[in-house]
C-alpha cells in the first residue's frame, strides 16, 4: 500500500515535469503556467528527472513492489511476507531514496540534467554538468533504490519458493506472481554491475578518481556498458509484472483458462534470460566496435520471438471466452493493442541498419512510450481498478472508470503518434528548442509537436477522473463482497479489505490458478481452494 | 524456539525443502556474486589492457595480503566449527566460535588498516591512477563486507548463546566463506599478479 | 526450528584438515609469487585460487550436498558476468578496433611504461 | 519513405530508407494483423447470455497451431529483416569505400569545429582550414571523417546524410560519407552534452566543385578570412590535453 501511494505520488511529479517540457516543446520560449520559463538547463533536468522517476519511483514500486507485496501473501494463501522486517526495511529505504531524489530539485546548480543514463565524463564532473550535487545525489538516490528492491526482490522470491499454501505446486502459481518473482530475479541478477559502476561513478565525482576519466586510463564506454547491461532487463524487469496483471485480468473477464500457461511461463523464462544479452543494441552508434552491433541486432531480433508468443497466447486466451468488457478488461485489452504497436516499433531500432538514423530521435522516445506507457500507466491502472475492491474493500465506480480509460487511452495515442513521425523527420531527443535546426522548423514538425502537447494536457486533465474515483470511493464505494469478479485465485477467498493475517485459516490448493467454465459445473469458476 | 511464535507462518514454511532463512542467504550470495563478479570483471580488463598497472601491483604488501589471507580462512575454520556445534544443539559453543570468528574479522580489518596507511604514506591514494582506484575500491568494498558480517555474527552469537536461533549460525557462516571466497581471488588480482 | 536442524544435519568432514590443506595452498600461492617467471607467478596463483575457492565452497559451504539447483543457480550468475567480460572486453580492454583507436588510453601505457622502471625501489 | 519527411542527402540515405520501408512493411502487415483478430476475438466472444465458455487448456493440437505458424512466420520475418539490416550497417559502418578527402570533426561543449586541408589537399599543414559550426563539402567527393570530443559524449548527426556517430573523447572514431546534393544540412548534437546540448548545431554546406574552391581559397587566404575562427578554447585544461595529443 505504501508503495502503491508513493509512487502515485511520484507519478503526480513525474506528470508535472511531462507537462513542463511538452509545453516548452509545443510553446517554445513562453512562460509556462505553474512553473516559469523553462531555460536549457531546467529543461535537461526536466527530461532527466521524469524518465528517472517514471522508471525507478513508478514503473518499479508500484508493479514490482506494490502488487508484489499485496498480492503475493495472499495469491500463495501464507499470513505475510518470509521476512516481514526485511520488507519494512526495503520500503524505507526506498522511501529515502525518493526523498533524496526529490531534494535535489532544490540544492545549489538544481537537479542534475545529465538524462537519466548519466553518461559520463558528463556526469562525473561538475564543470561539464553544472549541476555537482544534483548528479551525486541522483546517484546516491538511484544506488539506494536499487538496494531496497534487492531485499524487496529477493524477499519476493524467498517467499514465493517457501511459504506457498500446503498443495501449491509450481504449475500452480498465478501467472502474476510468477512474473513478479521472474521480475526481481532478473533484476538482482542485472543490477549489480551497475551498483559497482555507480560507486565507482560516485568517487569520479567526489574524490577525484579517474574511472571514466579518458585522460586518466579510464573509459566512458565502459560506464554505458554497465548502465545498459543493467538498463535492458530492466525494461523486462517492470514489462513481466505488468503482463502478469494483464493475464489475470484477462482470465477472470473472459472467463477463460489461460491459453497455455506453461507455454507462456517458459516464453517469459526465454525472455528473461535473452534480455541479458541485447543491451548493446542501445549502443550500436555510441562508439563500440561496428562489429559488435551484428551480434546484438541479431541477439535483439530474436528476444522478440518468445515476447511476441507470449501476445499471441494473450490473445488467443480469448478465443472462446465471454468477454465482460468491464473497465479493468478494458485496461487489460487497451495493454495488448497498444504494447503490439510498442512491440513492432523496436524492430526499426533493434536492426542495427535503419538504428543508425533513428537512434536517440524521437522515433525512440514513441517506442519506448509504447512500450512503458502500457507497461507503467495502463496495466497499473488495470491492476489498481481489478484489485481495488480488495485493497480498500470497495467498488470503484464503473462510469467514471471508463470515461478516464477512454480518455487517456486515446490521448495517449494521440501524443506519441505525432513523435513517431517527427521522430522519423529527425528530431532529436533532449533538445529544449528546435530554433537552430531549419530542417526541424518546418511548420508541419511544429504542428505536431503542438499536437502532442495538446494531447498530454488531455490525459492528464483526465487523470483527474481517476483521483476523483479512487478517493471518492474510498468512502462513498459501494461495498465490495469477497469475490466480486467470481474469479478463483486465493486472494478473493478472504473478506475484502483483507484482515490481519489474512486468512481465518490458511487454505489448501487444489488446482491451478485458471479453471473457468469447466463443463458440468453449475458455477462456471472453481476456486483453488474448493475441494471439490 | 521462544521467538517463532512471533513469526508469521509464512517464514516457517518450506516448500523448497530450504529453510527460508537459508534459502534467503543464498539468494543474496548470488546478488553478492554480481556485485562484486561485475567489479572484479571490470577490473581485471582494465588490467589487461593496462600492462603498466603491473609496476603499481608490486607495491602492494604481498605479505599483509597473505597474512589477511590466512586470517579469513581460519576463522572462516571457526565459522564452520561454529555450524557443526549448533547442529549438535551446543549453542554456547557456537557463540564462543562465532566470537571467534568475528574476531578473525576484527584483525583482518586491523591489518588492512596498517596496509593502507602505509600505502598512503607512500603516497599512493585513491586518485592516484588507475590501479590504486581500483585496488582502494575494491578491497573496501570487501572490506565493508567483512564489519557487516562481524555486526551480524555478534548479533547472532548473543542469540546462540542462549540456544536461541540457532539456524542462523550455518547461514552467517555461509556469507562468511563468502565474503572468503572473495578474498581469496582478491588476493592474487590485487597483491601477486603483477 | 526443528526441521532446520533436522535439513542441515550434514555429513561433517574432518574440517582442520580441509583448513590445513588450504593454508599449504596459501604457502603455495604466496612461494609461486616470488618466482620471477611471469607465467609460474599467474599459474600458481589463479590455479591455487580457484582450488582453494573450491574446497571452501564444496566443504564449508556444502555446497556439494545443497540442493541441486543453487550451485547452478550461482553458476548462472557468474556466467552472466563471462557473458559481460565477453561483450564489454572489446570495446575497454582493447584499445583500437574497426574504425576507432583509443588515443588516451594508448597515451597512458605509453607513458605508464616510460616511467614504469622508476616507479621500483 | 523517409524520403517524405527529409531529404536524403548522401550516398547511403536511400538504403536506409529502404530498409525503413521494408521494415515498415512488414511488422506493419502483422501489426495489422494481429490488432484485426484482437478486436474480432473481443467483438465474436463478447458476452452473451446462454452461451458458455469453452474449456481450453491450450494444449488442443487444433488451436496452438494457431500460435506456432505465426511464431514461425514470426522467426522468417526477423530473419528477413535481420539480413538487409546487418548488409545496410556493415556498407555505412564497416565497409569503407575509397576515400578522397579527409576531415577532422571535434565536438566539444556545445559545438562543432572541423579540420579539413587546406589548398595542399593534406592535413596538418600550415594551411589548414579550420572553421567553427560550418562544415563545407564539395558534393560526390567521398570523405572520411575523424570524430573526436573534446570534453564530454557528443554525436555528431547528420540527418539529411542518415549519418550518425558518438564521439568519445579520448578516443578517435572513423567513418565516411559521401554527399550526393548540394545544399545546407543540419548537424545535430544526439547526446546529451550539458546545457548548451540544444543549442549545438552546425551546417553541413555542400557544393559543386567550383564554389568549394572559391571558399578555399578565400578562407586560405589570410586578408579576406574574416570568418575564419580558431576553434573555442575547451572548458577546463585537461580536455585541452586530450585535443594535444588528438592532434598529434
Amino acid at each position: 500500500m505504501q508503495y502503491l501511494f508513493t509512487g502515485m505520488a511520484m507519478a503526480l511529479i513525474g506528470g508535472f515535469l511531462a507537462y513542463v517540457f511538452r509545453m516548452q516543446l509545443g510553446f517554445p520560449n513562453q512562460h509556462v503556467p505553474g512553473f516559469g520559463l523553462v531555460t536549457p538547463g531546467k529543461y535537461n533536468a526536466l527530461v532527466t528527472m521524469h524518465g528517472s522517476i517514471m522508471i525507478f519511483w513508478v514503473a518499479m514500486p508500484i508493479l514490482i513492489a506494490a502488487f508484489g507485496n499485496f498480492l503475493i501473501p495472499l495469491m500463495i494463501g501464507a499470513d505475510d511476507m518470509a521476512f516481514p522486517r526485511i520488507n519494512r526495511l526495503s520500503y524505507q529505504i526506498f522511501l529515502l531514496s525518493a526523498l533524496v531524489l526529490l531534494a535535489s530539485f532544490l540544492v545549489k546548480g538544481g537537479a542534475f540534467g545529465g538524462a537519466w543514463t548519466s553518461y559520463p565524463p558528463l556526469s562525473a564532473k561538475g564543470a561539464y554538468n553544472l549541476t555537482p550535487i544534483g548528479a551525486s545525489l541522483w546517484l546516491v538516490a538511484v544506488a539506494l533504490e536499487f538496494v531496497a528492491f534487492l531485499l524487496g526482490g529477493i524477499n519476493f522470491t524467498v517467499t514465493t519458493m517457501n511459504s506457498r499454501a500446503p498443495g501449491m505446486k509450481m504449475y500452480d502459481i498465478p501467472m502474476v506472481i510468477w512474473m513478479i518473482v521472474l521480475a526481481s530475479i532478473i533484476f538482482m541478477a542485472s543490477a549489480g554491475p551497475l551498483i559497482a559502476g555507480a560507486v565507482m561513478l560516485l568517487f569520479d565525482q567526489t574524490m577525484a578518481t579517474g574511472f571514466y576519466d579518458p585522460n586518466r586510463g579510464g573509459d566512458p564506454l565502459l560506464w554505458e556498458h554497465l548502465f545498459w547491461f543493467f538498463g535492458h532487463p530492466e525494461v523486462y524487469v517492470v514489462l513481466l509484472p505488468a503482463m502478469g496483471i494483464v493475464a489475470e485480468i484477462l482470465a477472470v473477464f473472459a472467463r477463460k483458462k489461460l491459453f497455455g500457461y506453461k507455454t507462456m511461463l517458459y516464453t517469459a523464462w526465454a525472455t528473461g534470460v535473452l534480455s541479458f544479452v541485447v543491451w548493446a543494441h542501445h549502443q550500436f552508434v555510441a562508439g563500440i566496435d561496428p562489429r559488435m552491433a551484428n551480434i546484438f541486432s541479431v541477439t535483439t531480433l530474436l528476444i522478440s520471438i518468445p515476447i511476441a508468443e507470449m501476445v499471441f497466447l494473450y490473445i488467443a486466451t480469448l478465443y472462446g471466452g465471454s468477454i465482460r468488457l468491464k473497465t479493468p478488461m478494458l485496461w487489460a485489452l487497451a495493454f495488448i493493442a497498444e504494447f503490439l504497436i510498442g512491440g513492432v516499433t523496436g524492430i526499426f531500432l533493434g536492426a542495427s541498419g535503419t538504428d543508425i538514423y533513428l537512434h536517440d530521435t524521437y522515433f525512440v522516445i514513441a517506442h519506448f512510450h509504447y512500450t512503458f506507457v502500457p507497461i507503467a500507466i495502463i496495466s497499473v491502472f488495470a491492476g489498481i481498478t481489478f484489485w481495488y475492491p480488495k485493497m480498500f474493500g470497495r467498488m470503484l465506480n464503473d462510469t467514471l472508470g471508463k470515461i478516464h480509460f477512454w480518455g487517456t487511452v486515446i490521448a495517449f495515442n494521440v501524443i506519441f503518434i505525432p513523435l513517431f513521425i517527427t521522430g522519423a523527420a529527425g528530431d532529436q531527443r533532449r533538445v529544449y528548442s528546435y530554433s537552430q535546426f531549419q530542417e526541424q522548423m518546418v511548420p508541419a514538425l511544429r504542428h505536431l509537436r503542438t499536437t502532442s502537447t495538446v494531447a498530454l494536457l488531455v490525459m492528464l486533465s483526465f487523470q483527474v477522473f481517476f483521483l476523483i474515483n479512487f478517493f471518492w470511493s474510498l468512502r462513498h464505494g459501494e461495498r465490495a463482497v469477497a469475490n466480486p469478479w467470481k474469479s478463483t485465485t486465493l486472494e478473493w477467498t478472504v473478506p475484502s479489505p483483507p484482515p490481519h493475517g489474512n486468512f481465518a485459516e490458511l487454505p489448501t490448493v487444489y488446482r491451478g490458478a485458471y479453471e473457468y467454465g469447466l463443463p458440468g459445473r453449475d458455477t462456471d469458476y472453481w476456486p483453488q481452494d474448493a475441494p471439490n | 524456539m521462544s521467538t517463532a511464535a512471533a513469526k508469521p507462518i509464512a517464514n516457517t514454511r518450506s516448500a523448497t525443502g530450504i529453510p527460508s532463512a537459508k534459502l534467503i542467504t543464498w539468494w543474496v550470495i548470488a546478488s553478492e556474486i554480481v556485485i562484486f563478479g561485475g567489479l572484479l570483471v571490470i577490473y581485471i580488463m582494465h588490467r589487461l589492457g593496462h600492462p603498466e598497472w603491473g609496476a603499481e601491483a608490486a607495491h602492494t604488501n604481498t605479505l599483509a595480503g597473505a597474512l589477511n589471507t590466512f586470517v579469513l580462512l581460519t576463522s572462516s575454520l571457526c565459522a564452520v566449527l561454529a555450524h557443526k556445534a549448533a547442529d549438535a544443539h551446543d549453542g554456547p559453543r557456537a557463540a564462543k566460535l562465532l566470537r571467534f570468528t568475528a574476531l578473525g574479522g576484527l584483525i583482518f580489518l586491523c591489518i588492512k588498516g596498517f596496509e593502507w596507511t602505509t600505502d598512503i604514506h607512500e603516497g599512493f591514494v585513491l586518485s592516484s591512477g588507475g590501479f590504486w582506484s581500483y585496488y582502494y575500491t575494491i578491497a573496501g568494498l570487501h572490506g565493508l563486507h567483512v564489519l557487516a558480517g562481524m555486526i551480524i555474527m555478534l548479533i547472532v552469537a548473543a542469540d546462540a548463546a542462549k540456544n536461541q536461533e540457532l539456524q542462523r549460525v550455518e547461514c552467517i557462516g555461509l556469507y562468511w566463506h563468502f565474503v572468503d571466497i572473495v578474498w581469496i581471488f582478491l588476493f592474487p588480482l590485487l597483491y601477486i599478479a603483477r | 526450528m526443528e526441521h532446520t536442524t533436522a535439513e542441515s544435519h550434514v555429513h561433517h568432514p574432518n574440517y582442520v584438515k580441509i583448513w590445513a590443506i588450504l593454508v599449504v595452498l596459501l604457502i603455495v600461492s604466496v612461494l609461486g609469487s616470488m618466482s620471477s617467471i611471469r607465467g609460474v607467478v599467474l599459474a600458481a596463483a589463479f590455479g591455487v585460487a580457484v582450488v582453494k575457492a573450491y574446497l571452501v565452497a564444496k566443504n564449508f559451504m556444502h555446497i556439494n550436498v545443497e540442493k541441486r539447483w543453487v550451485p547452478y543457480l550461482l553458476i548462472v550468475c557468474l556466467a552472466f558476468m563471462v557473458i559481460l567480460f565477453a561483450a564489454v572486453s572489446p570495446d575497454v580492454m582493447r584499445h583500437s578496433g574497426l574504425h576507432w583507436e583509443n588515443n588516451a588510453a594508448k597515451q597512458a601505457v605509453e607513458s605508464g611504461m616510460k616511467n614504469a622502471p622508476a616507479k621500483h625501489e | 519513405m523517409l524520403q517524405r519527411y527529409l531529404t536524403g542527402a548522401s550516398t547511403y540515405a536511400h538504403s536506409i530508407d529502404h530498409l525503413f520501408l521494408l521494415i515498415a512493411v512488414l511488422v506493419g502487415f502483422w501489426l495489422i494483423v494481429a490488432e484485426c483478430v484482437l478486436f474480432w476475438l473481443i467483438f465474436k466472444f463478447r458476452e452473451k447470455d446462454g452461451v458458455p465458455t469453452q474449456h481450453i487448456t491450450g494444449d488442443e493440437k487444433h488451436l496452438v497451431k494457431w500460435i506456432t505458424i505465426p511464431h514461425f512466420l514470426v522467426i522468417i520475418c526477423d530473419i528477413v529483416i535481420l539480413v538487409p539490416a546487418i548488409m545496410v550497417w556493415y556498407n555505412i559502418k564497416q565497409f569503407v569505400p575509397p576515400i578522397d578527402q579527409t576531415v577532422r570533426v571535434f565536438g566539444q561543449q556545445w559545438a562543432w569545429s572541423f579540420q579539413q586541408p587546406g589548398p595542399d589537399g593534406i592535413l596538418d599543414t600550415a594551411d589548414d582550414i579550420r572553421t567553427v559550426g560550418e562544415l563545407h563539402v564539395t558534393v560526390n567527393t567521398t570523405y572520411r571523417f575523424e570524430l573526436m570530443s573534446r570534453d564530454v559524449i557528443h554525436s555528431f548527426a547528420v540527418p539529411s546524410f542518415r549519418l550518425k556517430q558518438d564521439a568519445l573523447p579520448g578516443r578517435t572514431i572513423t567513418g565516411w560519407f559521401r554527399p550526393n546534393r548540394v545544399g545546407t544540412y543540419d548537424i545535430q548534437c544526439t547526446q546529451m552534452c550539458g546545457v548548451g546540448h540544444g543549442l549545438m548545431a552546425g551546417r553541413v554546406i555542400v557544393e559543386t566543385q567550383q564554389d568549394h574552391a572559391a571558399w578555399m581559397i578565400r578562407e586560405s587566404n589570410p586578408a579576406t578570412a574574416g570568418q575564419q575562427t580558431a576553434p573555442v578554447a575547451p572548458p577546463d585544461g585537461s580536455s585541452s590535453a586530450t585535443v594535444a595529443e588528438v592532434r598529434r
